[in-house]
């Protein structure tokens, strides 16, 4: 029984937080944020030469063939520097969605290239979570009409998954033509959601995912462990910040952090965050292991860490007084990519319903 | 419990709603809210004339010189927030009653008339980077030099500095007195040499605030207010106007009736968000406590009316209002799922993106002006009587 | 304008309370809720010769024909002092029922005997707000037959009014052929909640409750407003017990309300209770004078002192430490007083749950 | 991440298994803890022998004599409490450990094998009327006096101390010393006169915890363990071992789903609870948190097995366990409506009345043995490594 990451695990996750930390501090974010870029070129390549648009992708596709827990420990330390890249919707959701249901000629003829950092993927799934207005495609043949509301990394992608009114996922050329793509502008400038609006598109389908649930759950499942080890790091980093703001900045001849009140602050904080760490882990961990547990523990950690993460991205603020409410810290990039987080593959009510679906008791 | 307005009040109620009526057309049409401009000052100056602007300012000063009625101000407010028309405003609510209360006769003649009809516009210079909480530590010096005071410091939090023309500040003049005891409390242009003003961005993406430099900034010892070392409490005079306000249980009420609007109309897979039990759960203990601080903001206001300290439910107030909005503003969010992250003019924003706007301005009202933690020391010491925090000093 | 009590309604206030301090003062509360009686003779007979159990009813039938925020106002004052005494039910439910739905001849036999305090009513009505097993009660011809499971001040009654499955009302003599009644045992000794079952009892229906249910909603929705002022009540006292230990108790050489721990504690306490207190008056004055809004305020008031008052029970406790655990303070007198509060007439979701159905949200 | 124990501790498992099943006929049947039952010790005489019981005491000193190994110790006490076996005991988990590191020969001799048998049993004299977090501050005196202490004071909090056969106490012995160096640890029988035992009755209705109080208690000096004015230190040896504890995660989600139980086969209206949105949403809440602290405590598990300290994920144990169950009993108690309120073997009573024992026996744990104010504080201090309170003296 060892219920803890591998050496291997933290060497891959401390190589990662090394490379961003150095390449990508606030400053290259404030630069990629203020130029309305959300892909930064020299972190894409560097993660491209650490293997990690490949980490969920079988070596034989030229990738590295790791589990989800091991992108969910990348995705971590992603929130934790507040990365502008595409990572959930283009190194994972687009990969398992292809790896469960698409045919080998697909796997080969994609999945190198995502691994190689040669293409980014826009996912958009969002309408068979919980649809808003008039998202929803339709097929007809094999060319879709409609539109999908929140494309994850959709903004200058190359290639687009779309999942249908029936839940089978589709591949289509982002330049194809019918295919129109407008930016999303959220609070959180470290993302890229777009819509896409198609109008008679020609797609290529992925064969498993017809009349079959399972890849689209699959991908959706993967999206959220993602979207929660996202959040889990950005709240880490939100706490530490606390931490060591409260042991600097003094006021009544005190260092804040002596006070009572603050000091308990910072202490529900990491108390409520800590246990989420290990929810992570299982609940990444069975996303392969232990596949019929997988659906209920993605929601699990998205829902319980969007509310951890909500508490946490106030209480921070709170704690770094008035400086938490100007841009001069940055401290907001976090506070926002948290609220992203929490909103996106289903807001917490609605992820909870699906929880209490999962185990028969609605 | 009496919930209608005498008839004094309810004349009082209908003349204000004539004159609104009547005048509107004059009103500045326009949300921008800097006084100086013509259209508003002489809004402003038809305003002092009929008392529905610097209506207690004594006469001699250029107002309306009217006894205080708490509810006669409540219902011109009331009223003019419900016709939608730009009220009329006093000045500076810090600096005109600090003046009434301790200024020279010479700087009540000088600088009230001028600012009361909106020709001359103040910044508050008090907040500094390293003193928020503790204000009194304050380290913006003034050294005597001939006639003038040289300024040298740093303040931060100064809204509207980019447009005033004057600020009144408190800078510390006695180095070696005890912290409370070495300030004064100073007036100056604000195109006096020397002065930087420096925008400082919010979370919200807005620069509301500024940061004010001060390199060897002169100004006269005659721009003083009170005596050299007693700043702090010509400052506190009128702070005291401020704290434990009565907040805006109206603003609040409208709020929570646009997340009703909201879920009556919002759908997720096609059905109603109001029909989704959770929310509607989540809706109703907002409401309650809507309408608790809706009721509380009545008992002050009769209070206030009386001319009697309103106590606990007025120290409760800011503390309980700010959370409330942040709460709707978070609950609004999560109804709009998606969409509810949108924000700077996005397709498919819903109501230009105020929730996320209000959510994060909320938390900056929950920080400002005494955070939440201040606040829940000053009803413990002030409302209940607990004992302060041991004083720690050169620790 | 004026958002406040009158003085005659601070007057009676403040003689309830002084009396009840000075005839039911701890020592009291516990002797008889070790003996097990919650009707202590020298209190009923002072809340008798103050007119309490005639608070609602009018002068012509003996009482003081004062209103529902008055009777709110002595339950808040019970409440302070956890007062075992039947109130709730006999002194305000079933006058109320009978004003709204008796004959003027059933107002004129039982109306004064309440006022007089010659007899105790006991009110059975839960089973019209969430019936829960068996509960319910079946009319044939004038003779009912069923149960009734949680009667309010039903121990000892001499009295009984019983909704039932229609929501019409009955009174019932509690000595009548086929009434059993038996005593329910609560965390809360200072209140007495019976069970009454019914085997082809003689019953004299409020004729005006027949076929309208407007009787039977103004009696529900004053029992909950009169639970709601007890909670108060009890709560208020809470938070000033813990001002009081906070003020005297030493810990690490200072008091510990000098603790930012404590002392936030307590503001908490107070910032969540007082505006309770605007919400009570109101809620208690619309019940009279803007019947549209009195369910709904009724509704309010109950559910949401339910919550404050659940979370000051628990606050006053942690407050007091060890001490609060045990029953040396007595504290937990008080802290049980506010979970019958919470309990009966409709636990919070479900008085919520009828808040949105009153606004036509359902 | 690897949920599966190793072959070894397979093996180990399935022996325990058998080895239940083998002898569960020999173990005491009724719920009573005493130990001096006599068949309570021939159970516990069988499982030490074993291994089950008293496992890592040395033989020498009655004990199983094995190397720590947590995880074994952590399958038998899964597997006893699976079985619903009464598991086996250590003495006292804080008197036999401290024994063992800082007694004498002599005591050791004396004390533990009588202690692991469970022929002698202990209460602990720690916390006093006017010390509670601050426990150093305790003021029960012993003076010496010829070969003899002379104790005059009193304990509070002391379970068990109607039965116990002798009591661990600390007394402070040298008044005149700083708070925590003044304190001695005296062990001494229950039976000693002067010594008078009152029970406290807790807001539950039990009594188990009472009040000791010392009138001219005579013990030999010998009794102590360690030297005069270090029974701080000796008792903190030991301390260091119970605080931020493993919890009982097993415990939680036992609870757990006593509540899924009860809410689909409960109704109101004739309606499942299970059917309330608002009631389902609430569970699943507690659901995650549940999981939460059980996969916290296979990591804190995990670590320990490697004899490293887990750190912050041990720290929060006791502070988020003991408030998800006290949550947990909340809930099940408003899902029971009218019937929650129900106790004391009163008719439609439900699980004996258990939520409300555990709502208020759970917010005893939250208060007990260092209150939540108390855990974060050594959160903040010990984990975080935010500076300490300032200390006041003689304030």
């Amino acid at each position: 029984m060892e219920f803890s990451l591998t050496e291997e695990q933290r060497l891959l996750q401390d190589s990662v937080s090394r490379f961003l930390q150095a390449e990508c501090p606030l400053a290259r974010v404030r630069e990629a944020a203020e130029s309305g870029s959300t892909h930064v070129d020299n972190v894409w390549s560097g993660l491209t030469d650490l293997g990690i648009h490949g980490i969920v992708i079988p070596e034989e596709q030229g990738g590295v063939g790791l589990s989800l827990l091991e992108a969910c420990l990348v995705a971590e330390a992603l929130g934790n520097c507040v990365v502008p890249v595409p990572f959930v919707g283009s190194s994972v959701m687009a990969p398992i969605a292809i790896l469960a249901a698409g045919t080998d000629a697909q796997k080969e003829r994609f999945l190198p290239r995502i691994a190689a950092g040669q293409v980014v993927f826009g996912v958009g799934v969002t309408e068979q979570i919980g649809r808003r207005e008039s998202e929803g495609i339709s097929l007809q043949g094999s060319r879709l009409s409609g539109k999908a509301m929140f494309v994850l990394d959709g903004v200058d992608a190359d290639q687009l998954i779309v999942a249908d009114s029936s839940g089978a996922l589709h591949i289509i050329d982002a330049d194809a033509r019918g295919v129109t793509t407008g930016k999303l502008k959220t609070i959180d400038r470290t993302r890229a959601v777009a819509e896409v609006l198609l109008n008679d598109v020609e797609a290529e389908v992925l064969p498993g995912s017809v009349g079959n649930r399972g890849p689209l759950e699959s991908t959706i499942d993967a999206g959220r462990l993602i979207l929660a080890a996202d959040c889990l790091g950005a709240s880490q980093n939100m706490l530490d910040q606390s931490v060591a703001y409260a042991k600097e900045r003094r006021q009544f001849n005190r260092v804040i952090g002596s006070f009572q009140a603050v000091k308990h602050m910072c202490a529900d904080m990491a108390a409520e965050l800590e246990p989420c760490r290990a929810l992570m882990w299982y609940s990444a961990h069975v996303y392969t292991a232990i596949p019929d547990e997988a659906r209920l523990m993605a929601c699990h950690a998205k829902a319980h860490l969007a509310e951890v993460g909500q508490q946490i991205a106030r209480t921070s603020t709170e704690v770094h007084g008035g400086m938490g409410f100007t841009d001069l810290l940055g401290l907001h990039y976090w506070f926002k990519r948290i609220g992203f987080d929490r909103q996106l593959l289903g807001a917490p009510e609605l992820v909870r319903e699906e929880a209490a679906r999962i185990q028969g008791w609605v | 419990m009496d919930l209608e307005y005498s008839e004094e009040y309810q004349a009082f109620r209908q003349e204000v709603v004539r004159f609104i009526a009547d005048h509107r057309h004059l009103a500045p049409g326009n949300v921008a809210r800097r006084p100086g401009e013509d259209v508003g000052i002489s809004w402003q100056k038809l305003l002092i004339e009929h008392g529905y602007a610097a209506r207690t300012v004594p006469a001699e000063y250029g107002g309306f010189g009217a006894e205080p009625d708490i509810l006669k101000s409540h219902i011109i407010a009331e009223e003019f927030a419900r016709a939608k028309v730009r009220p009329g405003h006093s000045g500076d609510n810090r600096l005109v009653p600090t003046l009434l209360e301790l200024g020279t006769e010479a700087q009540k003649k000088q600088f009230i008339p001028p600012t009361i009809r909106g020709e001359m516009s103040w910044c508050q210079g008090y907040s500094e980077p390293g003193s928020g909480s503790d204000l009194a530590s304050l380290g913006t010096r003034a050294e005597v030099d001939g006639d003038d005071f040289v300024i040298n410091g740093q303040k931060i939090w100064t809204s509207g500095a980019k447009t005033a023309d004057m600020m009144f500040c408190l800078v510390r003049t006695e180095p070696d007195a005890p912290k409370h005891q070495g300030i004064s409390y100073l007036l100056f242009p604000m195109d006096t040499p020397g002065i930087d003003v420096r925008p400082l961005l919010q979370m919200t993406g807005d620069a509301h605030f500024n940061e004010v430099f001060f390199t060897d900034v002169r100004v006269p010892t005659s721009s003083i207010v009170g005596k050299r070392g007693e700043g702090w409490f010509v400052a506190n005079a009128t702070l005291k106007h401020e704290r434990g306000g009565l907040g805006d249980p109206h603003a609040a009420e409208a709020r929570f009736h646009e997340i009703v609007e909201l879920m009556q109309h919002e759908t997720v897979d096609g059905m109603r968000l109001m029909d989704h039990a959770v929310y509607r759960d989540r809706l109703l203990k907002l409401q309650a406590r809507m309408l608790s601080m809706k009721f509380n903001g009545m008992r002050v206001l009769t209070h206030s009316s009386r001319g009697e300290e309103a106590g606990l439910p007025r120290w409760i107030v800011k503390l309980m209002g700010c959370e409330l909005n942040h709460q709707m503003a978070a609950m609004a969010i999560d109804l709009l799922g998606e969409l509810g992250i949108l924000y700077d003019a996005s397709p498919y924003l819903r109501d230009g993106g105020i929730w996320q706007h209000r959510y994060m301005l909320d938390l900056g009202l929950i920080i400002g002006g005494g955070t939440a933690q201040i606040q829940k020391n000053m009803i413990g010491e002030r409302a209940l009587g607990l004992p302060k925090e041991p004083k720690v000093e050169g620790a």
